[in-house]
C-alpha cells in the first residue's frame, strides 16, 4: 500500500501521517475522497491542458499561415482567431492520434496501433527509470543510465549477431549480457564512492561520455560491422535473440514492455518489502543513523548501482532486442537522460515511474504525426512535450492557475 | 517589556498541538513553561518566535498586538530564542554562527569583521564560564557545546524577551548554575524570559511564576515555592517519584572488559588514552564527566563507529573492536547513541520502522530477505504501548514525534532484544520526569535481568541515581572508579581532574 | 587545492576514509608507471621530440628545443614515480603532502606523454604555448558554468540547467550582436539570456516547489527546441541576424608579451579577462562577505537561516538569477567571444561538464577553475595529440578528458559534501 | 498543412510554379536535422526546388534521434507521401523495411546501398573522393607552408571518404611533382576528429592546433563545425579553407575570401533529378545513381580568391579526365 500513495506522496517526509495502513480502513476510505479531489491526477489532466494551450499558441507564432492573418488582423480578426483554433485544435487531435487512439483509422486494429507503440516507446523509460529511481531513494544521485544503457546494449547486440544458440537459449543469454553490462557500468561508479568518496555525478557524467567513445571505437572495427560495409553499424542481431512481438508482427511491442512491468513490481518488493530495500532507503534518508544502526553504507551504494546499472542494461535490452535490431552509436537515444525526469516525475516510487514512462512515451509516440500532420516544426514539438512535463511537475502551480483545492498534507512539516 | 499570548492555537494537520493557550510574562520576570514531552512547549514557543503562524490567537507585546511574518520580525520586536533542536549551521565557526544574521561588516562590499565576533563570543563564554573557541566548527563540537554556542547566539543580541527552550539539557551542573545566574541578571535589569524546562530543581531556584500544560492546553498555574512532587504531577497528571527505588546490585561475572582502550576524533587528535576498566553482569557502571572529556568516543570507538588505535574490548571473553557495527550489535550489545535525531533515528521514516532499524535482518521482522510487515506492525504496536510513546499512528513519521518520545522510540528498540551489554549516551536528555521515572526504571529492570549497563551521563543527578559504580573521565582517561554513594562535591572535583583520593 | 585532501566528514567518507588515503598514492604510483613503460621506454631509442614554444603571433620569437626522445621521457617518468614514493611515505607517516606534488607531477607526467607523442615526428613538434592557450580557451564556458553551479547550489538550489544558460546566452549574444553590429552589445545581452533561464528555475524550484533537477532538465530541452526552431526559422530567414561577430583580442600592454604566460593568459579577448575577475570576487564574497555567509547559511541550513531573520526563499532566487546570468554570460563564449555565429546545440552538453567541474571543485570558485582548467587542458591535450598525429585511437583520445576527471575526482579529491540543504524546496 | 512554409525553403519566394503535378515526395532526415549545413539540408533544399517548381505537395519528418527514423518514415507513409527520401546509412534498415511493407511507395536513400537491390528503393551515392582528389592536389600545389591539414566530426565513412580523397590527392601531387607536401589530421585510417557535428570551438581550436603546426589549408568535414575552422583561419590570417557539401562561397558568405575552394557533393540536383523523372518523366527506377565527375553529381567550385595558377587549372582538367577515363584512381 505503499504503492497506493506513492504517486501521491509528495517526499517520504511528507505529514506525520506517511502510510496507510490496513487496520485503518475507515480513515483510508476518507483519505481516498480527499486524495480522488485533490489528487495528481487531476493536476495532471489541467497540466496536459495548460502545456497543450501554450504550446499551441507557440506553433501558432511558428505558423505561418497564423501569422499571414495578423497582417489583416484588424481587419478581418475572424480570419485569426479561425487559424489559431485550426491549430490548436490540429494539435490537441494529432497529439491524441499519435500516442493513443488513430480516430481516422479502418479498423480497431489499426487504431489502437498508436498505443501500443506509446508502450513500446514508454518500455527502456521504465527499465532505466526504474533503475535511477532506486538510487534516488538510496540518496545516490545517478545519472549514468545513458552509459549503462549503451554498455548494455553494445554487449546484448554482440552475443545477438555474433553468437549463435538455440531458439529461447540465445535470447536469454542476449538479455543477460545486456543486464551484465549494464551492472559493471554501473559498478565502477557505486564502487568509486563507496572507496573514494568520488561524488557519483561526476563520474556517472563521464562514464556516459566513455561509454559512447568505447561504441563507436567497437562499430569501427569490423567485428562489429557489417560484412562489407565499414559504416558505423552492426549487423542485424539474429532473430532467435529478438524479443516476440507479443501483439503480433502488426506492432511493435514486444516482451520487453511485460519485462519492464515485471521489474517494476521488483522493485517496489524489493524496496517496500526487502532487507535490501529497507537498507537502501535507510541510508538514502540518514546515513549516520543507518551506519549506527550497523549497515554497511558503502555495501549498499555497490548494491545499487550494480542494481540500478542492470535495469538500465534492461533498457538497453529493449532498444537492441526489441526495436533497434542493429547497434548504432544512437542505440541509446536520449532514453538515459529522459528516465532522469521519469524518475523524479515518478517521486522515485515503481508505479510512480511506470506512469510518468507512459507519459513520455505516448509524448514521443505522438511526435512525428505533430511534424507530419499538424506540420508542427520538429523543436517545437520538443518545446511542447517540455512544458508538458514541467506543468506535471508543477501541481501547486497548476492548483493556483485553475483553483483546485490544496490537499491537506502538503502544509504539513515534519519539523 | 510585557508579552502575553492569547487563545493560541496550532494544529499540524488533524493534530492539535497548542489548544487555545493564554499565557502572561510580566516584564522582568521569569516565567517557567512546564510539560510532559509532547505537550506543546517548544510549538507555543515557535508561534510566538514568529517561526510557525499561528491557528488562532494574538501575540501582544506591552499590550500592542504584534503580527510576526517570520522570525525576523520578532527578533526585530526584541524576542530572542534558544532552540531546543539547535539551529546552528554545522560547517560553519562559532563566531560565524554567533554573528549569523546581525554582522559586523567592514567596507561597502560588506567584508565580515569576523575579529568583532571573535571578541563577542570570548568575551561572553568568559562571562558564563563557557570555554569556547570562536573558531571551532560546531560540526566538530559535542552537543553540550553546542548547546553553549546556542546559548550565546541568543544572549549576544541582547533579547527584550528571551525564550529559553530546554537551554540546561545537556550542560553540566556548574554551567547550569552559571546559566541560572546569568538568567537572574537578565531578569533583574528587566528582561522577560520564558524557561522551558523538565529540571524542577532549576524552575525552583529562578522561576517567578509557572504554567503547566498537557496536551496541548495550559492546566495551571504554579508558585515556584510548590514541591517538585506537586509540579511533577501537574505535568503528568498522575503521582511521579522523584527518586529511583532500586534494589542492590548483584554483580556476576565481567561481560564487557575495556582493555587500553585508545582512539583518535575525525580531526585526528587523541581522544581516549588506555582506558580499561570492566563491566559485570547485573550492575550499571555509570561514566561521569565534564561533556568532551572522550565519553562520546568511548561509545563510539565501542560500537566501531570510530577505529581504535590501540587496546581492545571484550564481550563474554569475544573481543568487540576491530568488528562491523552490525556484529558488535548482533553479539548483544544494545546502543543508545548520544545524538538521536542525527545517529539513532531516520526521520523521514515511520515509527515502526525506525523500532525495526538495527533489527529489519533478523526474524521475525525478516525471513529471509522478506520484510514481515505483520511482525512489523505488532512489535511497533507493542513497542508504542510498552514506553508509552505519544503518536497518532505508528505509521507517522519519527520526525513529527517531540524529543522525548524520539528518544523513547530508540530506547524501545534497543531493549526489545535479549542484550548482554547496554551501553546508552545521556539517555534521558530532555525527557520529562515521567519519562525519566519510566527509563531509569526500564535500565534497571535490564540491569536485574542480568545485563551489564554502561551509562554516560553528564546529568550528576542521574549518574548517583542509576551507577553501582562511578567511573569519572577527564582528558581522555578514567581518573578514576568510586563507589556509587561518593558524594556530589568529590565527584565535581575529580571531573575536573583530581583523584579519588585528594578529592575526597 | 589544499582544501581538497581534508578528512572526510560523512559516514560514506568514514568508511572510505581508511582506504582512501591509499586511493592517491596508488593511482599516482599506477600512472607513474604507465608513464616510466609507455612513455619512457615506448619512446623508442634514437628518436628525437621537438618542442617549439613561439607561435609566430609572438612578440618574442624563442628557438625550437629538439630533446632524445627516449632519455627525457624516461628521466620525467623517474621523476613522476619518485613524487608517488613521497606520496606514499607521506600517507604512512600520515601528513598531508602541499597541493604542488599532484601538479608537479602532473606536470612530470604530461611532459614524458608529449616527448612520447612528439617522438621521431619530423613534421610537427609540441607547441607549448598553443596547447596552453587552447587549454585556457577550453575552459572559459566550464568556469562560468561551474561559478553559475556554485552560486545556485551554495543556496540551496541544484541547477542543472547550466546547459540551457549557456546555449541561451550564446544565442541571445549572436542575435543581439549581429542586430546592433557591435560584439560587445552581444556581451551585454548574454546574461540576460541566462538570467531569464535562472528565473524561470527560480520561479518552478522556489516558489512552486516543484524537484529542481526536473526544472532543470526541462529548461534544457526547452532552451534547445527553442533556439533550434528559431535558428532554423528566424535566423534563417533573416541571416543577417546570425552573423559571426568578434569581440576581438585585447592583449593586455607588456604582460602580454611575456614568452608562454604572456600569450596563454594575457592576450584574450574580453570575455576571459572578465572570467579572472568573477572567479576572484566571487570567491571572496562568498566566503569572506555577509551576503555569501547569509548564502552559504541558507545552503546548508535554511531554518537556522530563518530563525535569524535571513530571507531563506528571497536569498535563493536572488542567486538563481544571478547564477543564470553568469551561466548565460559564459554562453557569449561560442558565439561573440569565439567569433562564431550562432550554431544548433553548439553548447555540445559543455553545461554538464561544468557541473562535473563544480562538484570537483568543491562548491567554491578557486575550485572550479581549477577543475575547469583540467577539464580543459586534458580537451586541449586531446586535440593536440589528434594534431600530431598519435597511435592511440582516436575514440580512446576522445575520452582523455573524462578519463582524467574520473582519476582526479577519485584519487586527488575523494569526497565532498555537498550544502546539506541542496535540493530541498524550503517549506515552513 | 503547414508543413512547408514550417521550416521554410530558401525558395519561397519562387514564381508561381510552372505547371502542378499531383505527386507528393516527401523527405526523413537523419539525426543531423534538415540545418545540418550537409547532406540533411542539401537534399532537403533539393526537394523544395523541384516541389515548388512542379507545384507539388510535400511532407517531411525531422529526427530528433536514432529511434524516430522508422515512426518517422511510417508517419510519412501514412501521409500518403508517393516517394521517401531518407538521409544516410542511418536509414538504411528502417527504409529497406518500409520499402518492403509498402511495395506502392518509392524510395530514394542518401549515401547508402543495399547488397542486394531493392525494387523500390533507388540508391543515390556519391564518389565524393574523386572531387577531394581534385581539391587536394590542388592544395598540395598551392600551400606556401607544405603543410595541409583535415579533421573530421566523427570516424564515419560518408566523413573519412573526403578525407581519403584528399589524402590521396596531395600525395599524387607529392608523386608526380616530387614535392613533400605533408597532410595532418588524417593518415588514411585514423586521424582528428572533434567527436561531434556541435561542438564549433573545438573545430576552431583544433585548426589553431593545425596552423601552429604551419598548416595553411584546411579541410574541415564536420557541417557546421567547419565554421569554427573558418574563423580560426580567419583569425590567423594567411590560411584557406576547403568547403564541404556545398560551395561555402554561396552557403557561408562572409568567410568567401578565404574559401580556397569546395568539394561539393550535388545532393540536391540528385534528389531535384530522382522526384523529377519519378514524378514527369522516365518513372522510377531502383538502379542507383552513382554522383561523379563524369555526371557532375561531384566536383569542385571555382577558385575564387586563390591563387591558382594556370597550370593547376590545366593539371586539375587532365586528372579529372584521368579519373573519368579511369587511368587514375582517387
Ligand atoms: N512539524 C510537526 N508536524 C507534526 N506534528 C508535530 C510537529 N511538531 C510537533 N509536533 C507534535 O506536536 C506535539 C508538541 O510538540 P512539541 O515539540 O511542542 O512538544 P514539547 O512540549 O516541546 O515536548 P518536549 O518536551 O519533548 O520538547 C508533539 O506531539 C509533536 O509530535
Ligand atoms: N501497513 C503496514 N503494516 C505492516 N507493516 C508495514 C505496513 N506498511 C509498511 N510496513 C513495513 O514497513 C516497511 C516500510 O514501509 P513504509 O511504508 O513504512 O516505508 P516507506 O513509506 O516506503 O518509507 P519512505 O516513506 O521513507 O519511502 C515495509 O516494507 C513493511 O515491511
Ligand atoms: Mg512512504
Ligand atoms: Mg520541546
Amino acid at each position: 500500500m505503499s504503492e497506493s500513495t506513492a504517486t501521491t506522496d509528495r517526499s517520504s517526509a511528507d505529514g506525520p501521517e506517511s502510510e496507510g495502513s490496513p487496520e485503518e480502513a475507515g480513515r483510508d476510505f476518507g483519505r481516498l475522497m480527499r486524495e480522488i479531489t485533490q489528487s495528481d491526477l487531476l493536476v495532471v489532466v489541467f497540466a496536459i491542458f495548460a502545456a497543450m494551450l501554450l504550446g499551441g499558441l507557440l506553433v501558432v507564432l511558428a505558423d505561418k499561415d497564423v501569422l499571414a492573418t495578423t497582417g489583416y488582423f484588424f481587419s478581418r480578426p475572424g480570419d485569426f482567431f479561425a487559424a489559431v483554433g485550426g491549430t490548436l485544435s490540429s494539435v490537441f487531435t494529432t497529439m491524441f492520434q499519435g500516442a493513443i487512439y488513430n480516430t481516422n483509422a479502418s479498423d480497431v486494429a489499426v487504431g489502437i496501433r498508436p498505443f501500443t507503440q506509446t508502450l513500446t516507446v514508454a518500455t527502456p523509460l521504465i527499465l532505466a527509470g526504474l533503475g535511477l529511481g532506486l538510487g534516488f531513494r538510496a540518496g545516490l544521485f545517478n545519472i549514468g543510465a545513458q552509459g549503462q544503457i549503451i554498455i548494455g546494449a553494445t554487449v546484448g547486440a554482440y552475443v545477438g549477431f555474433a553468437w549463435d544458440l538455440p531458439v529461447v537459449l540465445h535470447l536469454i543469454v542476449a538479455v543477460v549480457g545486456c543486464v551484465l553490462g549494464g551492472a559493471i557500468w554501473g559498478f565502477i561508479p557505486g564502487f568509486l564512492k563507496a572507496r573514494t568518496g568520488a561524488h557519483e555525478v561526476i563520474t556517472t557524467i563521464m562514464l556516459n561520455y566513455i561509454a559512447l567513445n568505447l561504441v563507436s571505437f567497437a562499430l569501427s572495427k569490423t567485428a562489429f560491422q557489417r560484412p562489407g560495409s565499414t559504416n558505423p553499424q552492426s549487423p542485424l542481431i539474429a532473430e532467435t535473440a529478438e524479443y516476440p512481438l507479443i501483439l503480433g508482427s502488426a506492432y511493435n511491442l514486444h516482451l520487453g514492455f511485460l519485462l519492464a512491468l515485471a521489474a517494476a513490481g521488483g522493485v517496489w518488493w524489493l524496496l517496500e518489502r526487502s532487507t535490501w530495500g529497507f537498507q537502501f532507503r535507510a541510508v538514502g534518508a540518514n546515513p549516520h543513523a543507518a551506519r549506527t544502526a550497523g549497515m554497511s553504507v558503502s555495501k549498499v551504494y555497490i548494491l545499487v548501482m550494480v542494481t540500478a546499472g542492470a535495469l538500465a542494461g534492461l533498457a538497453g535490452s529493449a532498444q537492441i532486442l526489441g526495436t533497434e535490431h542493429s547497434l548504432t552509436a544512437g542505440v541509446a537515444a536520449s532514453f538515459g537522460f529522459d528516465a532522469i525526469t521519469v524518475a523524479l516525475l515518478g517521486r522515485s516510487r515503481p508505479l510512480g515511474i511506470v506512469f510518468a514512462a507512459l507519459l513520455f512515451g505516448a509524448l514521443r509516440a505522438a511526435g512525428p504525426a505533430l511534424q507530419v500532420q499538424a506540420g508542427v516544426p520538429v523543436d517545437i514539438v520538443l518545446v511542447i512535450q517540455s512544458l508538458i512535463v514541467l506543468f506535471i511537475a508543477a501541481p501547486p502551480l497548476v492548483r493556483t492557475m485553475f483553483r483546485l483545492p490544496a490537499p491537506a498534507h502538503v502544509k504539513e512539516v515534519a519539523a | 517589556m510585557k508579552l502575553e499570548l492569547r487563545g493560541i492555537t496550532k494544529k499540524f494537520g488533524d493534530f492539535t498541538a497548542n489548544n487555545k493557550i493564554d499565557l502572561l510574562v510580566e516584564e522582568g520576570k521569569i516565567h517557567a513553561l512546564l510539560g510532559e514531552n509532547g505537550a506543546g512547549k517548544s510549538t507555543l514557543m515557535n508561534v510566538l518566535f514568529g517561526f510557525y503562524d499561528a491557528d488562532e490567537g494574538t501575540i501582544l507585546l506591552d499590550d500592542e498586538e504584534v503580527v510576526f511574518a517570520g522570525p525576523g520580525d520578532a527578533m526585530a520586536a526584541g524576542i530572542g530564542m534558544v532552540h531546543q533542536h539547535f539551529m546552528l549551521v554545522p560547517p560553519f565557526t562559532v563566531a560565524e554562527n554567533v554573528m549569523l544574521g546581525h554582522e559586523a561588516v567592514t567596507g561597502f562590499a560588506k567584508i565580515l569583521d569576523l575579529d568583532a565576533a571573535r571578541a563577542t563570543v570570548r568575551e561572553l563564554s568568559e562571562r558564563f564560564g563557557f570555554h569556547l573557541d570562536p573558531d571551532a566548527k560546531v560540526e566538530d563540537l559535542a552537543v553540550g557545546a553546542q548547546q553553549r554556542v546556542e546559548i550565546i547566539k541568543a544572549l549576544s543580541r541582547q533579547a527584550k524577551v528571551l525564550i529559553l527552550d530546554e537551554p540546561t539539557a545537556v550542560l553540566t551542573p556548574q554551567e547550569t548554575d552559571e546559566l541560572l545566574e546569568i538568567v537572574k541578571q537578565l531578569r533583574d535589569s528587566g528582561t522577560s524570559v520564558v524557561l522551558i524546562t523538565h529540571k524542577l530543581r532549576e524552575v525552583q531556584a529562578v522561576a517567578d511564576t509557572i504554567t503547566v500544560i498537557r496536551l496541548g492546553k495550559v492546566v495551571g498555574t504554579a508558585k515556584p515555592t510548590a514541591s517538585r512532587e506537586e509540579l511533577a504531577s501537574m505535568m503528568v497528571g498522575r503521582d511521579v517519584s522523584m527518586t529511583v527505588d532500586k534494589g542492590t546490585a548483584k554483580p556476576g561475572d565481567v561481560v564487557l572488559a575495556v582493555k587500553n582502550l585508545s582512539a583518535k576524533d575525525e580531526s585526528g587528535h587523541e581522544q581516549l588514552r588506555r582506558v580499561s576498566f570492566d563491566v559485570r553482569a547485573g550492575e550499571i557502571l555509570a561514566v561521569a564527566g565534564v561533556q568532551g572529556n572522550g565519553q562520546t568516543e568511548l561509545m563510539e570507538a565501542l560500537l566501531g563507529v570510530i577505529p581504535t588505535t590501540g587496546g581492545k574490548a571484550t564481550v563474554d571473553g569475544e573481543v568487540i573492536t576491530g568488528k562491523s557495527i552490525g556484529d558488535v550489535l548482533m553479539s548483544g550489545v544494545g546502543f543508545v547513541p548520544e545524538d538521536r535525531t542525527e545517529d539513532g533515528l531516520v526521520a523521514t521514516f515511520t515509527i515502526a520502522n525506525n523500532l525495526i532499524l538495527d533489527l529489519y535482518g533478523i526474524e521475525p521482522y525478516s525471513k529471509g530477505l522478506a520484510l514481515q510487515p505483520a511482525a512489523i506492525t505488532e512489535h511497533a504496536e507493542r513497542s508504542v504501548e510498552q514506553f508509552d510513546i505519544r503518536t497518532t499512528s505508528i505509521r507517522a513519521t519519527a520526525g513529527s514525534l517531540s524529543g522525548g518520545n524520539q528518544q523513547k522510540v530508540v530506547l524501545a528498540r534497543e531493549l526489545s532484544r535479549p542484550l548482554k551489554v547496554l551501553m546508552a549516551s545521556q539517555p534521558t536528555r530532555g525527557l520529562d520526569v515521567g519519562s525519566i521515572e519510566f527509563v531509569h526504571k526500564r535500565i534497571i529492570q535490564e540491569r536485574d535481568a542480568g545485563t551489564a549497563v554502561l551509562i554516560v551521563s553528564s546529568e550528576l543527578d542521574e549518574v548517583t541515581a542509576l551507577a553501582d559504580r562511578i567511573a569519572v573521565m577527564y582528558q581522555g582517561q578514567i581518573v578514576d572508579i568510586v563507589p556509587a554513594d561518593t558524594d556530589r562535591e568529590t565527584l565535581g572535583l575529580m571531573m575536573a581532574g583530581a583523584h579519588g583520593e585528594d578529592a575526597a | 587545492m589544499t582544501t581538497l585532501v581534508d578528512a572526510p566528514v560523512t559516514p560514506a567518507a568514514d568508511d572510505a576514509s581508511a582506504r582512501r588515503r591509499w586511493a592517491g598514492p596508488i593511482g599516482l604510483g599506477l600512472i607513474g608507471l604507465v608513464s616510466f613503460i609507455f612513455f619512457g621506454i615506448g619512446s623508442g631509442g634514437g628518436n628525437e621530440t621537438t618542442f617549439s614554444v613561439a607561435r609566430q603571433s609572438d612578440f618574442f620569437t624563442i628557438p625550437t628545443l629538439t630533446v632524445p626522445s627516449q632519455l627525457t621521457a624516461t628521466a620525467l617518468s623517474v621523476i613522476a614515480l619518485a613524487l608517488a614514493g613521497l606520496a606514499v611515505w607521506a600517507t604512512l607517516q600520515r601528513r598531508t603532502l602541499g597541493w604542488w606534488l599532484p601538479v608537479v607531477f602532473t606536470i612530470a607526467v604530461m611532459g614524458s606523454l608529449l616527448t612520447w607523442a612528439g617522438a621521431g615526428r619530423e613534421g610537427t613538434n609540441v607547441q607549448i604555448t598553443g596547447l596552453l592557450t587552447s587549454a585556457i580557451v577550453l575552459s572559459i564556458p566550464l568556469v562560468f558554468g561551474a561559478l553559475s553551479g556554485t552560486l545556485c547550489e551554495r543556496s540551496g538550489v541544484i541547477n542543472i540547467a547550466i546547459e540551457g544558460q549557456l546555449l541561451f546566452g550564446a544565442f541571445l549574444a549572436a542575435l543581439v550582436a549581429s542586430a546592433t553590429g557591435n560584439a560587445y552589445a552581444g556581451l551585454v545581452a548574454a546574461p540576460l539570456a541566462g538570467a531569464l533561464v535562472g528565473a524561470l528555475l527560480a520561479i518552478f524550484a522556489v516558489k512552486y516547489w516543484v524537484d529542481q533537477i526536473v526544472v532543470g532538465v526541462v529548461l534544457n530541452v526547452l532552451v534547445i527546441g527553442l533556439t533550434s526552431f528559431l535558428f532554423g526559422s528566424l535566423m534563417r530567414d533573416n541571416p543577417n541576424l546570425n552573423q559571426s561577430m568578434s569581440l576581438g583580442r585585447l592583449p593586455v600592454p607588456v604582460l602580454s608579451e611575456i614568452p608562454i604566460i604572456g600569450p596563454v593568459l594575457f592576450n584574450h579577448n574580453a570575455l576571459v579577462y572578465i572570467m579572472y575577475v568573477t572567479v576572484i570576487v566571487l570567491h571572496i564574497m562568498l566566503f569572506k562577505s555577509r551576503w555569501g555567509l547569509r548564502v552559504r547559511a541558507v545552503g546548508e541550513h535554511p531554518k537556522a537561516a530563518d530563525t535569524v531573520g535571513i530571507k531563506v526563499n528571497r536569498t535563493r532566487v536572488r542567486n538563481v538569477i544571478l547564477g543564470g546570468a553568469i551561466a548565460g554570460l559564459g554562453g557569449a563564449f561560442f558565439t561573440v567571444a569565439a567569433g562564431l555565429a550562432f550554431g544548433k546545440e553548439m553548447t555540445a552538453g559543455k553545461g554538464f561538464i561544468a557541473l562535473a567541474a563544480m562538484i570537483l571543485g568543491r562548491w567554491s570558485p578557486k575550485g572550479a577553475l581549477l577543475a575547469a582548467l583540467l577539464f580543459g587542458f586534458a580537451d586541449a591535450l586531446r586535440l593536440q595529440l589528434g594534431i600530431m598525429g598519435s597511435p592511440i585511437p582516436s575514440q580512446f583520445l576522445g575520452m582523455l578528458p573524462y578519463l582524467a576527471t574520473i582519476f582526479a575526482v577519485a584519487g586527488l579529491v575523494g569526497f565532498a559534501k555537498p550544502p546539506a540543504a541542496e535540493g530541498k524546496p524550503y517549506k515552513k | 498543412s503547414a508543413a512547408p512554409e514550417a521550416t521554410p525553403a530558401p525558395t519561397d519566394d519562387t514564381a508561381t510554379p510552372v505547371e502542378t503535378v499531383d505527386y507528393k515526395p516527401c523527405i526523413v532526415s537523419d539525426a543531423g536535422g534538415f540545418d545540418d549545413r550537409s547532406f540533411n539540408q542539401a537534399g532537403y533544399e533539393g526537394l523544395q526546388e523541384v516541389v515548388a517548381a512542379y507545384g507539388m505537395d510535400t511532407a517531411q519528418a525531422e529526427s530528433a534521434d536514432d529511434t524516430e527514423y522508422e515512426p518517422n518514415i511510417s508517419a510519412l507513409v501514412a501521409a500518403d507521401c508517393d516517394m521517401i527520401i531518407t538521409v544516410g546509412f542511418l536509414l538504411g534498415d528502417a527504409t529497406a523495411n518500409a520499402a518492403a511493407a509498402n511495395p506502392d511507395v518509392d524510395f530514394a536513400i542518401i549515401d547508402f546501398a543495399y547488397n542486394e537491390p531493392i525494387d523500390n528503393v533507388k540508391p543515390l551515392l556519391f564518389n565524393t573522393d574523386e572531387a577531394a582528389f581534385l581539391a587536394g592536389y590542388a592544395a598540395a600545389a598551392t600551400t606556401q607552408t607544405g603543410t595541409v591539414a583535415t579533421f573530421g566530426g566523427i570516424p564515419i565513412p560518408p566523413v573519412t571518404i573526403f578525407m581519403d580523397g584528399f589524402l590521396s590527392g596531395v600525395n599524387y601531387h607529392n608523386e608526380t611533382q616530387g614535392t613533400t607536401v605533408q597532410v595532418l589530421g588524417w593518415d588514411g585510417t585514423d586521424g582528428s576528429f572533434t567527436g561531434n557535428f556541435d561542438d564549433q570551438t573545438a573545430g576552431q581550436n583544433l585548426t589553431t592546433g593545425f596552423i601552429d603546426q604551419g598548416a595553411d589549408i584546411i579541410l574541415p568535414v564536420a557541417g557546421p563545425v567547419g565554421l569554427g575552422a573558418a574563423a580560426a583561419a580567419r583569425e590567423a590570417g594567411n590560411v584557406w579553407i576547403i568547403g564541404v557539401d556545398q560551395d561555402w562561397v554561396v552557403t557561408a558568405p562572409e568567410y568567401a575570401d578565404i574559401i580556397f575552394t569546395s568539394i561539393m557533393k550535388n545532393m540536391g540536383p540528385a534528389v531535384y533529378d530522382v522526384v523529377e523523372t519519378t514524378a514527369v518523366g522516365a518513372g522510377f527506377s531502383n538502379a542507383p545513381y552513382f554522383g561523379t565527375l563524369e555526371n557532375e553529381g561531384v566536383g569542385i567550385a571555382d577558385f575564387r580568391d586563390a591563387p591558382v595558377s594556370d597550370e593547376l587549372l590545366a593539371a586539375l582538367e587532365e586528372i579529372r579526365a584521368g579519373i573519368i577515363d579511369g587511368s587514375i584512381t582517387p
